[in-house]
């Protein structure tokens, strides 16, 4: 006596042969012209660009990461300006698209292209004229993490809150400087919390950093692929390729994701009482290596 | 048609039989009966158009397409008795588009070369060079813009060709390369120069004159216009539309219209006599 | 209000804490008001009274993790988060707030052990950190002190593996390692399931025996008729009656010292 | 007997001196060109531009959002065929750039440009040209739906899990079919779980709406603040005036986004012996007028 | 395993239930091993056993809640969750499996009441979703037994609103409204506070003398001597004892019985 799914078998054999049409279909499309996917996916300009759209996710993340933990501090200072400073930070940089965003540092040697010394509608002593013009990909670095860091704040921020303010008392009670009960204590703690988003964050930068060409930077993998097909007038396989790199470098990252959110949503069954009494609270990875 | 999405919308003239184009262009039935079959069946001609390379083709106040490619490529739909449907395009894109049957016709001021022909016809309409501009007071030799920063439009043939030779020449004598910034459209690159981003820009000689009158009291011209090549109207290969398009240019050139859409729009300097096909192969 | 003055006694005779005047609002709400009082060299002061009465409040202001609104307190005769100039109290800064609560112990109700440290790097954390003390010695101190509380072969343990009572007496060693010369403990066993109780007051109990200084709130009654040498009663923010324990307990003077001991004994 | 706190005040003087500087500055810098910000901001074209951004917003992310409950859906199918389809869609979608993305649709017609009839490599019986070419908001729409309908998909079917089993199996107990299920159980109860992100999806998708440039369209806010500014050589003040709505936008989206999250954090205190040893799992939003 | 061969037995004299070697296995645990028996009209089935027994399973296989994977359940003559043509089994479309359930009343442990409806509205639900009754007249329904269980004046007030036990008596109205022939019971008293398990059996106690079909798991072993017609004791997916609830309760047959009862009452 064995179950018989005669319903779910059809939509399977129909979801199938729709599938299989279209891969067909597409496989036949000239449009496509899979030999030049073939030829280009593995084209040294190629690979090197996609080096360069690495690089750019690294730094810009690192740089987000860093300023991202500065802000998420300033937002939780009890100093009421330092307060607002961050939170205007967060408003504009959150509220305006990255895009955009990335037009404007495109633009900014423009609107900073002198230092102006003197009061304000006053008077004007000297006006010291800059020569330095930053490389292209350090405007995108720039551009990139300083809107990252404004994501990467409410990210901190939520980890520095999920420590148990005993934790902080307890330093403190001890006679740590708040710089030591950050790092010693606080910071640590909140890794559990931060580091599931920050890896989706890090996925998301790797998409993002396509948008530089709104610099215009232009070395990336997807300019590049669009340089390449600009000179060979087939756009769409060069699309693809460029699209296969994007989704073998987010799989990977995917992957790791994956492995990290388990390991950072594993706990260990007894915690203190005050956990156990309230299981939304952290629950702190130990036993052997736990975060630290 | 376009007009309600694309942002550039139909140029719209040329238009029904009797009815008079802005320039006076009337239907000439003979040659309108020369039409492939399917295009005179939908009466317009599909056209790819990048509008971003004022005075050629370029959007107005309103985002209505307007430009001499533009005033010419109606003319010459007048001529053949049809409207005209732009369609805004990515420059890259309107070659392929072509090629793969979605535009009858690219007008885009596309450069006519060797290698753009190995994918489509070209119908040459006008005899554009290169020309360089730069920031007003500053003097840029093309020639020798070893380690300076150039704005051009990404795929247009500054961006790779022209450009590329002249940074290689550099490299190759041991100088730094030109920095090249490609901007999505061609309004960017005059804008970046216009506002000092960049030591200077190469477009199509019209485009950088039209920037130039623009913009007097910011930028010049620097050094003078260089490898002369035809403009053409890419057609895709083989079709029997290329040789409807030349007939219907020689007829706006033979009637005098063709020089009036130039000298309104101050571009008569790079007139030809006569329509031709892919000239670039025939040099 | 004007400033008390100090006497100027010699060091042994010095009281260990002085509350004078302490008062302390959180918003409207004022939850210590005028307290006073003193904990000798080597007593211990058992502080008792209903819940929100104010004692960890009180406890929180010794250590200065709460700033006092009005009086003043001083630990060992040194004002405690104030600097005095002249006439008026200057908070202190942070460094020096931290400064002064090395040499005073706290052990909190609910451990507040660090989860991601040993029990042993809990220990020698404060004294390589604050103190510079090298990590070697303070490590071995900490073996010293884990010893100590009974717990030397738990050294490795991190705290989500030990009992309560245990993370209990780790924080008792883990404070024991700065070397206060004050230990104050703010309901060291009420979180603790009834078995585990003993093992953290056996280790309260011997502590109280090398002299040390300590001010404990609590509710073991037991623990402080047989260690306490003084006691207070906390209702509502203001010290209600104060004593020796055994009397205190035995002979209540005050209504609501009765009433409230009626409930817990 | 007054706290004091000088450090404080120094920081937030300086804090303040800097934005203030920095205030006065870019009021003084000509590249801002602030008189053509206060003209473009009102300006009619932009305004209109605005309208077509917001219908962007809205149809994308309705359509993304009723895609995205079907592949939520078909995630959570007991049929591995379904299952693995829906899989694949995310897993692509989410793989890849929108930026990309929105270039590949851009191009769809010239990959989709006929309808081939035969046995794909054998024969084709006939070929059926499509001569429908599609506007480009109807495309910038399309490309922005099937990717937000990636990101809906985890947020739906995240809310569906966080529905208790118990609910599903006592409506099936009562006789009412899956559909009747989802539609009067199930759904309603996620939808706590769902709308707090969807709001966040909302104010993200207005942002990505600046890619529909990828198409290429050009109506939009950012689209037309570009276009003005290629007739004008002004880039930056027009850019500066699409961020300024952008950042209005974007503001009463989160404070309804903030209205939002208060409303569905808030439950009612007792609940359901099993949730409460559960404070993890969803708390229902109870009383007058609960989530129906 | 061939096919049983049914009777054709009168309405009246046919079993409610009847399990003919019904055994049900997840992944490679078999949690019911051939279980047989039957539940006759009106009869009350207690069904005992240590946790894990697969008590639970069972009342979910009668309801085609889980799919049995051997052997035969019908409940009132017809054959639960499968189509039998010919010799085969296909297993009841979803839409036919829904139509069975209609005429079964099931009520969990925990309840499981729409949160997001109230009392009244939980009760109205089904009648007028599934059997497409008038709202009006599905509501009207619903006071009529809401009164029954004793909340007519809790109608308006959602799940969230209600103790346990009040809960769990909307449930069993709940399950009511859709007048089963046949009535499930899943521990109904096992999630609630000592003091209100009461409430909840005083209903069922109601409920059986009116003659309806019954199967209860419970360790309410009072309620079971009092009420309960048959008793089965489960232990590890088997039958091991079954007989009237005095009897069996008194005087247990088999070992397991016996270690069971010890433990339990
Ligand atoms: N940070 C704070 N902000 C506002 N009010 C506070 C704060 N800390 C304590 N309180 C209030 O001060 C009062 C005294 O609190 P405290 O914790 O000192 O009482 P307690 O005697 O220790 O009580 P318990 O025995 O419950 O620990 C309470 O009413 C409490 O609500
Ligand atoms: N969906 C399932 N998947 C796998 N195993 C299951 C599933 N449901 C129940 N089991 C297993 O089947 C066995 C019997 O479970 P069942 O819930 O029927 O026991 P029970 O007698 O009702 O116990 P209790 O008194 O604890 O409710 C148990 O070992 C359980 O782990
Ligand atoms: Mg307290
Ligand atoms: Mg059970």
């Amino acid at each position: 006596m064995r179950l018989r799914h005669p319903g779910r078998i059809t939509v399977a054999v129909i979801l199938i042969l729709l599938v299989v049409l279209f891969v067909l279909d597409a496989a036949q499309r000239t449009a496509f012209d899979w030999p030049d996917v073939g030829k280009y996916l593995f084209d040294q300009r190629i690979s090197q660009a996609a080096l360069i759209t690495l690089q750019l996710t690294v730094y810009s993340m690192v740089i987000g990461i860093v300023l991202g933990l500065i802000l998420a501090i300033m937002r939780l200072s009890p100093n009421p300006v330092v307060k607002a400073v961050s939170w205007v930070y967060l408003w504009i940089f959150r509220g305006t698209p990255v895009y955009v965003q990335l037009v404007f540092w495109g633009l900014i040697t423009l609107i900073y292209n002198s230092i102006i010394i003197g009061i304000p509608f006053v008077h004007t002593w000297d006006v010291i004229k800059i020569d330095w013009v930053p490389p292209l990909f350090f405007i995108s670095v720039v551009g990139l993490s300083l809107n990252e860091a404004a994501y990467m704040a409410e990210i901190v921020r939520a980890g520095l809150l999920s420590v148990d303010a005993g934790q902080e008392e307890a330093a403190k009670a001890l006679g740590m400087s708040w710089g030591q009960t950050m790092r010693r204590i606080v910071i640590p703690q909140s890794m559990r919390v931060i580091i599931p988003p920050t890896g989706n964050e890090v996925i998301s930068m790797l998409k993002t950093t396509t948008l530089v060409a709104a610099v215009p930077f232009s070395l990336d993998l997807f300019g590049r692929a669009r340089d390449i097909s600009a000179e060979t007038f087939v756009p769409i396989p060069l699309l693809i390729v460029a699209s296969l790199w994007y989704l073998f470098f987010t799989s990977i990252l995917m992957v790791g994701q994956y492995f990290l959110e388990k390991r950072f949503s594993r706990g260990i069954g007894r915690g203190r009482p005050a956990i156990e009494n309230d299981p939304d609270a952290p629950v702190i990875v130990g036993g052997v290596g736990g975060v630290r | 048609g376009c007009v309600d999405n694309s942002g550039g919308g139909s140029g719209g003239s040329g238009g029904d039989t009797g009815q008079k184009n802005a320039y006076g262009v009337t239907k000439d039935a003979a040659l309108a009966k020369t039409l492939p079959g399917d295009i005179a069946k939908a009466g317009k001609l599909t056209i790819g158009i990048d509008a971003t390379y004022a005075p050629n083709e370029y959007k107005d106040s309103d985002g209505k397409v307007i430009g001499w490619d533009v005033d010419l490529a109606d003319a010459i739909a007048a001529k053949l008795g049809v409207t005209t449907d732009y369609t805004i395009s990515k420059f890259d894109n309107i070659i392929p588009s072509i090629t793969g049957g979605r535009y009858d016709l690219g007008v885009s001021s596309f450069t006519d070369t060797t290698e753009r022909e190995k994918q489509v016809d070209f119908v040459n309409y006008y005899s554009a060079g290169v020309l360089w501009a730069s920031a007003k007071g500053k003097n840029v030799d093309p020639d020798n813009a070893c380690g300076l920063k150039v704005a051009v439009e990404a795929g247009t043939y500054e961006d790779t060709e022209e450009v590329p030779a002249k940074s290689k020449k550099c490299t190759d004598a041991g100088k730094a390369a030109i920095q090249v910034l490609k901007f999505d459209g061609q309004d960017q690159a005059t804008n970046a120069l216009v506002l000092g981003q960049v030591d200077a820009m190469s477009a199509d000689s019209p485009i950088t004159e039209y920037a130039i009158s623009k913009q007097k009291d910011k930028i010049q011209a620097a050094g003078t216009t260089f490898d002369v090549a035809p403009y053409g109207f890419a057609v895709d290969k083989g079709s029997k539309l290329t040789d409807v398009i030349k007939n219907a240019l020689q007829a706006l050139i033979d009637d005098g219209t063709y020089t009036k859409i130039l000298q309104k729009w101050g571009v008569d300097d790079g007139a030809v006599t006569a329509a031709d096909v892919n000239a670039a192969s025939k040099q | 209000m004007t400033p008390v003055q100090r006497a100027t006694t010699p060091d042994a005779a010095r009281p260990m804490v002085e509350a004078v005047a302490v008062s302390k609002r959180f918003g409207g709400n004022e939850v210590l008001t005028s307290i006073s009082l003193r904990v000798e060299r080597g007593q211990v002061m058992c502080v008792i009274g209903p819940s929100g009465s104010g004692k960890s409040t009180f406890l929180r202001c010794i250590n200065h993790l709460e700033v006092v609104d009005a009086g003043r307190l001083y630990v060992d005769g040194e004002l405690v988060g104030y600097r005095e100039r002249g006439d008026k109290l200057y908070e202190l800064k942070p460094a020096e707030a931290a400064r002064q609560r090395r040499d005073i112990g706290m052990v909190f109700q609910h451990f507040n052990l660090f989860p991601h440290m040993t029990a042993l790097e809990n220990i020698a954390e404060a004294p390589t950190t604050v103190k510079g003390m090298s990590r070697r010695d303070a490590l071995e101190r900490g073996r010293d002190l884990l010893a100590r509380v009974g717990l030397a072969s738990h050294a490795g343990h991190y705290p989500s593996q030990l009992s309560g009572g245990q993370q209990q007496r780790v924080a008792i060693a883990r404070a024991l390692a700065m070397d206060p010369k004050l230990m104050l403990f703010d309901e060291p066993t009420s979180a603790l399931d009834p078995e585990l109780v003993g093992e953290v007051l056996d280790v309260m109990r011997e502590l109280a025996d090398t002299g040390m200084t300590m001010v404990v709130v609590t509710h073991e009654m037991g623990f402080a008729r047989e260690v306490g040498d003084a006691m207070v009663f906390l209702d509502g923010g203001v010290v209600v009656e104060s004593g020796a324990p055994r009397e205190l307990l035995a002979n209540p003077q005050h209504e609501r010292t009765k009433a409230f001991l009626s409930k817990v004994l």
